[in-house]
């Protein structure tokens, strides 16, 4: 038993361990990344609505436009679409880096539209009172639509994390690795289940780990 | 037909009228739609099932979800049929992709730098076959028991320190531009305006072992559909269709 | 300092058409304490919602020192509103901060120095008897303590105008009363001008200058509170002021005591406490005064009294000493029960 | 009905624990209106969320009809709550339902037969006067419309016990007259049960039979009403007592008044209306008593009055006129100012 | 122009169309099922958690455990690994009908988390009003939980409707067709970039239809 594990990891522990590092890598970039467009992304989204503080038509119906066509395109396609684009904003196409750019094309709208739908809780009332103090719209934005929606927003960010670790494993396509590649190329199509039950189980550590976090964090900051 | 998981039933693969065929996404679902239209005059009810995986075809073949599947070349068939205990056996050759080296950097192999990056197609039907190419293009040499289904782990050396990367089959072409070299499948090739024989740096000979294949469970083989079925395939409408439409860059193998 | 010009406002919803505001026009002079009455749904809070904006009007014109705030752009609205503090009736506070957060941070967010922000905080955390609750949040806090926090963010801010609606609803006479003493002060010694919503007349009778009374949507009588208080026009207005004053009297207790002499509601204003008018009276005259109900205040100037009297004595006697007591400036009315009430 | 048996309830914070309810003990008999008075933060809404177990007690036991609710499967509690109705503080209405619906979809969930449903929310609407307002969301009411809902929601359901946290604090006098008159009626015709906490003395005096103050968690005074307005003995009630009679004079008078005889303050109880003693006083000695300040008004059973009167008058003539009041049944105190108030 | 575009649907009308059917056949049934199995799964999550009205930690950290576990195995590797369970289920593995299966384990644990986080924004007050009133936890979860969350389930709704969209393009992996798949089969491995234009566009068209229905009906659900 303790002989066959070591053999294991003498044969997969640099694969493994590769992936790991690739998937923390791609994950951690494009989800700051996306987290930096999302997040505005969101607040504008909402803000421009009917009824809202920027309400202003245009923005929104732009905005909710090219979110909804960017989520239209399934990842598998949107990763081979945006070539050109990665290539102009990445300079590569190829491994981690050109991975990158999809993945926050991806995430980032997705965040978006999780943060809308925080926003939108945030009592109208708080809201006022901020307005009846004259305070500019971009603080209020900050201290009172982020403050008072952050436990829900952390549930958001979470649920998108883990969508983007999902994501990642396609990103395999172009060259990138990371844990999911190496369970569906060596675990799947060449029947690995080794690998691939130690990579899903990398994976599932990371992913209950995230939600444990995120979990424990919303529910600390909810004060209600 | 299909749908009928329980093996051995008298009524055979028709018995739901229709012959299901199991084939991936591109140049095998094309040639399979030709057979379909064949089939359809002589009045053989094709139904296709495309999938984008490599694993299905073979595993939905044994369950009885399909009757015939024609996607695979055959070392990656052999392996298969042997790693996951499939009682599935080949009944006829179909095609070939000849399989070639592309640069946009060089017009010889032999000037690939050391540390060059070089792309070759990630699905296992392709990737060990590209690294048998490189092996026979003497930029590497592969372990002894590599075999047909070899990975990039199977390298024993690289003195040149090559760095591989595994892409999606189909875009490498597209990528090229930010590798010094790959590996791509003729049709991929040819699709992304190549002329395999002037344009590649290096290529499969004719007498590649990578013939794609077509498979039945070993309990149908000797069903007079799935002859009726080979004999459409390997028809020669079916062979003028292939060199129209594939310009070479798919050979039939029959 | 704040005026409103012909406001009507109206608030669509599917089922039907409100007009909350019909019409209102109303001046709050600078340094003066305005209070507006009425009842539930009249639109008071509506009102007070426009002084700041928060609501707009469908029609008519808001002013702010002269300048007409439905004009403003955007960033001279929020500097006219960083002078404006307004107390909301549901507290409306950050559920994520602290009530030492929830008062720090719009502080900091109108450039109040770093330094002197603790400084104020803590002022007026200690002024609303809150400061060991400053770690505390809004879901740890009772009902009055949310609303003194609510009190304290906007004072806080030191403003020229300070808005309130109903600010002092949730909290307990004895606050409710240093509240409105530390009200007054300000207003005495800063000059702030307060426009303030209420439903209990004792908040009206201990700060007010100036009253308003406002019944579906219109201001339906308006002017000083003293006059308010002695010749209510309107039978809102006299059914508030009954609610402080209190006057009157079981019906069976009515029905024996008229027997016996006259029932008279008795109203003093000014320096009638000077002059023992009833004093006088009960020497002078063959009547026996027994006061049934009734309530003698100071008023924010001046005292006031409301006095049901039962006056035992034959009538001729007590006739003349109504007319005694009219001639020493005592308004005698008949009493008379204060009929239906407003709900159900 | 329902009994607190030494209930301690700590709610623990990051910062510090905070003993909401410290031993405290109650029991609010069938058929009473039991009102609970205090300051803001003295514990008031924490006890009266024991009765129903909304709050669960750190120590001690809270029975309800002689059944110890903490012992109790959630099914009973069920059913022991399905007889207690409750009016929030904060309202507590769906956001997402109309009036009618607040009101309506609580019935259905309880068992009410679907026509009798109609019915009831109609007539409640009714009651608290937002007939109109059926089809209105909690958005589009004012406070004191919102409050109306919450209490037209627990009376609709005709409990046998009413918990009422602070029902009427949003309402103009006119309504909260109404709303009483009517929690009256049903005690009365219906024997309901009422606890009922508030920090408006005028509600405590005209509808509660008992009444207990707390301060800081504890029960500081309980007993009959009459008692505590005539004989409060802790400084808390005698604040609150004040609060109603208002028998503080401005100091500058006080002075000027102490000079021509004295000032002392009068409380009636029971029928003195029935003597006029201060008539009889007036009229035998050299006194001429002005009324400064004070109230007389009727409790629930009788009638009570306070007043701060100066006796102006030669001293011995003063004094006579005490000892003929005191023999007369009223209780005569030597006026002194009310003292500090609570907040700041 | 026109006769091109007429000779496009001439020759590709058909398997638009059979695309078309097979993603609303894919999304309707999978969408449905997983909502009867995400939403009550949501209100078990959020309603065991800790200080809520049905507190059961190990029910808790057992659904918790499971959803995260599922939500780990990227949807390309979920595919594959639940076969026999698809099997056992839908009876076959390939097609809609063994799409159906994957999509809904990837679906309904998606869903149970957007649940979770509107769910928690339910005001505590209004609950505790209801338990006053002696009502059933299960009249409250439907009365009030639901109900006064109903705007911001909508929305969560709505971006799962377009992640499963996203994840249909996938099922072309076990033959289940749809227009993701066309788009990928056509357009990526086949060049025929008009296809892949056309099935993205109506993609797109597709998922702006919901998120546009989405947004308002949550805008109509919400009252305040
Ligand atoms: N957003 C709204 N939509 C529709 N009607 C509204 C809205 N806001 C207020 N109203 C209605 O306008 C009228 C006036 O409301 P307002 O809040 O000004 O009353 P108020 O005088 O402050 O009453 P209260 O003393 O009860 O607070 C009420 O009938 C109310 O129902
Ligand atoms: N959930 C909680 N966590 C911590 N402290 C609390 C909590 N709820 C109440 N308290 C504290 O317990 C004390 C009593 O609160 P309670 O709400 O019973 O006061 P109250 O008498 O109803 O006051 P008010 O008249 O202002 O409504 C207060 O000091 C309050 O801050
Ligand atoms: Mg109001
Ligand atoms: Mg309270």
């Amino acid at each position: 038993m303790l002989a066959s594990i070591t053999a294991f990891f003498d044969n997969w522990g640099v694969e493994i361990w590769e992936a790991v590092i690739q998937t923390f890598q791609m994950v951690g970039i494009a989800l700051s990344i996306s987290i930096l467009i999302g997040l505005p992304l969101g607040v504008l989204l909402t803000l421009s609505g009917p009824g809202k503080a920027l309400e202003n038509k245009v923005l929104n119906h732009g905005l909710n436009l090219i979110i909804n066509v960017i989520r239209s395109i399934p990842f598998i396609i949107l990763l081979f679409f945006i070539l050109p684009f990665t290539k102009m904003i990445a300079g590569t196409t190829i491994g981690v880096g050109g991975a990158i750019v999809p993945l926050v094309v991806y995430t980032a709208p997705y965040i978006a539209r999780l943060m809308e739908s925080s926003l939108l809780e945030v009592d109208r009332g708080v809201i006022e009172a901020y307005e009846a103090m004259g305070i500019k719209t971009r603080h209020i934005i900050w201290h009172v639509l982020i403050r008072e929606s952050r436990s829900s927003i952390v549930l958001g960010l979470t649920i998108s994390t883990i969508g983007l670790i999902g994501a990642t494993a396609m990103a395999g396509l172009v060259g990138a690795g990371g844990l999911g590649d190496l369970a569906y190329r060596y675990g799947h199509l060449r029947y690995e289940v080794d690998v691939m039950y130690v990579t899903v189980f990398i994976l599932i550590i990371l992913v209950q780990g995230i939600q444990t976090l995120g979990n424990r964090l919303s529910a600390r900051l909810k004060k209600d | 037909g299909g749908d009928k998981s329980s093996s051995g039933e008298t009524d055979g693969l028709l018995s739901d009228g229709k012959l299901v065929v199991g084939v991936t996404a591109g140049p095998h679902e094309q040639i399979l739609e030709k057979v379909k239209e064949l089939g359809e005059e002589e009045g053989l009810d094709i139904e296709l099932k495309v999938f984008n995986d490599y694993v299905m075809p073979n595993v939905a073949l044994s369950e009885g979800e399909i009757d015939i599947n024609s996607f695979q070349t055959e070392p990656f068939f052999d392996q298969m049929n042997e790693e996951r205990g499939l009682d599935l056996i080949k009944v006829a050759d179909t095609v070939t992709f000849p399989m070639g080296i592309y640069s946009e950097k060089i017009d010889d192999i032999k000037d690939l730098s050391d540390g060059a990056k070089i792309g070759l197609p990630s699905d296992p039907t392709n990737s060990g076959r590209a690294l048998a190419l490189f092996e026979k293009a003497g930029l590497i040499k592969m372990k002894e028991d590599a075999g047909t289904d070899a990975t990039i782990k199977d390298i024993e050396e690289n003195n040149n320190n090559y760095e591989f990367i595994e892409l999606d089959s189909a875009q490498i072409a597209r990528q090229l531009g930010e590798l010094d070299a790959a590996a791509i499948n003729t049709n991929f090739a040819m699709e992304h305006g190549f002329v395999p024989n002037e344009d590649s740096i290096f290529i499969e000979g004719q007498d590649s072992p990578y013939a794609n294949l077509i498979a039945v469970r070993n309990e149908s083989k000797d069903e007079e559909v799935v002859q009726q079925f080979i004999d459409l395939y390997q028809s020669d409408e079916v062979k003028a269709f292939v060199e129209e439409e594939f310009q070479g860059s798919v050979i039939a193998s029959w | 300092m704040i005026e409103f010009k012909n406001i009507t406002k109206v608030f669509h919803t599917k089922s039907k058409d409100t007009k909350a505001l019909d019409d209102v026009s109303l001046h709050v002079k600078k340094g003066t304490i305005f209070g507006v009455i009425g009842y539930s749904g009249a639109g008071k809070s509506t009102l007070i919602r426009m002084a700041n904006l928060l609501e707009k009007p469908t029609k008519g014109q808001v002013l702010f020192n002269g300048n007409e705030l439905t004009k403003m752009s955007r960033g001279n609205l929020n500097i006219a509103r960083q002078k404006m503090g307004m107390i909301f009736q549901s507290f409306n506070l950050l559920k994520t901060g602290t009530v030492y957060e929830n008062i720090a941070i719009p502080l900091k967010l109108t450039g109040v120095p770093k330094k002197e922000i603790k400084e104020r905080v803590n002022k007026y955390l200690e002024i609303v008897g809150l400061l060991d609750k400053a770690n505390a949040y809004p879901a740890q806090l009772s009902g009055g303590q949310k609303q003194r926090v609510a009190i304290a963010r906007a004072l806080a801010h030191e403003p020229e105008v300070l808005l309130c609606d109903e600010a002092t609803s949730a909290l307990d006479p004895d606050t409710t009363e240093a509240i409105l003493a530390l009200l007054s002060k300000i207003n005495r010694e800063l000059g702030i001008t307060i426009l303030l919503i209420t439903h209990e007349m004792n908040v009206v009778q201990s700060i007010c200058d100036e009253v308003a009374v406002m019944e579906n949507g219109r201001i339906i009588e308006q002017g000083r509170v003293i006059d308010l208080f002695s010749q209510p026009k309107t039978g809102t207005a006299k059914r508030f002021v009954q609610s402080l004053f209190n006057d009157t009297i079981p019906e069976e207790l009515e029905k024996i005591l008229k027997k016996s002499g006259q029932i008279v509601t008795l109203s003093f204003i000014g320096n009638a406490s000077g002059k023992p008018a009833l004093a006088m009276v009960t020497k002078k005259f063959d009547v026996y005064p027994s006061i049934l109900s009734g309530n003698i205040t100071q008023l924010k100037d001046e005292p006031y009294g409301r006095l049901v009297v039962h006056l035992e004595g034959s009538s001729s006697e007590v006739e003349k000493a109504v007319e005694d007591l009219t001639a020493l400036g005592v308004i005698v009315e008949r009493y008379k029960d204060g009929g239906d009430s407003h709900v159900g």
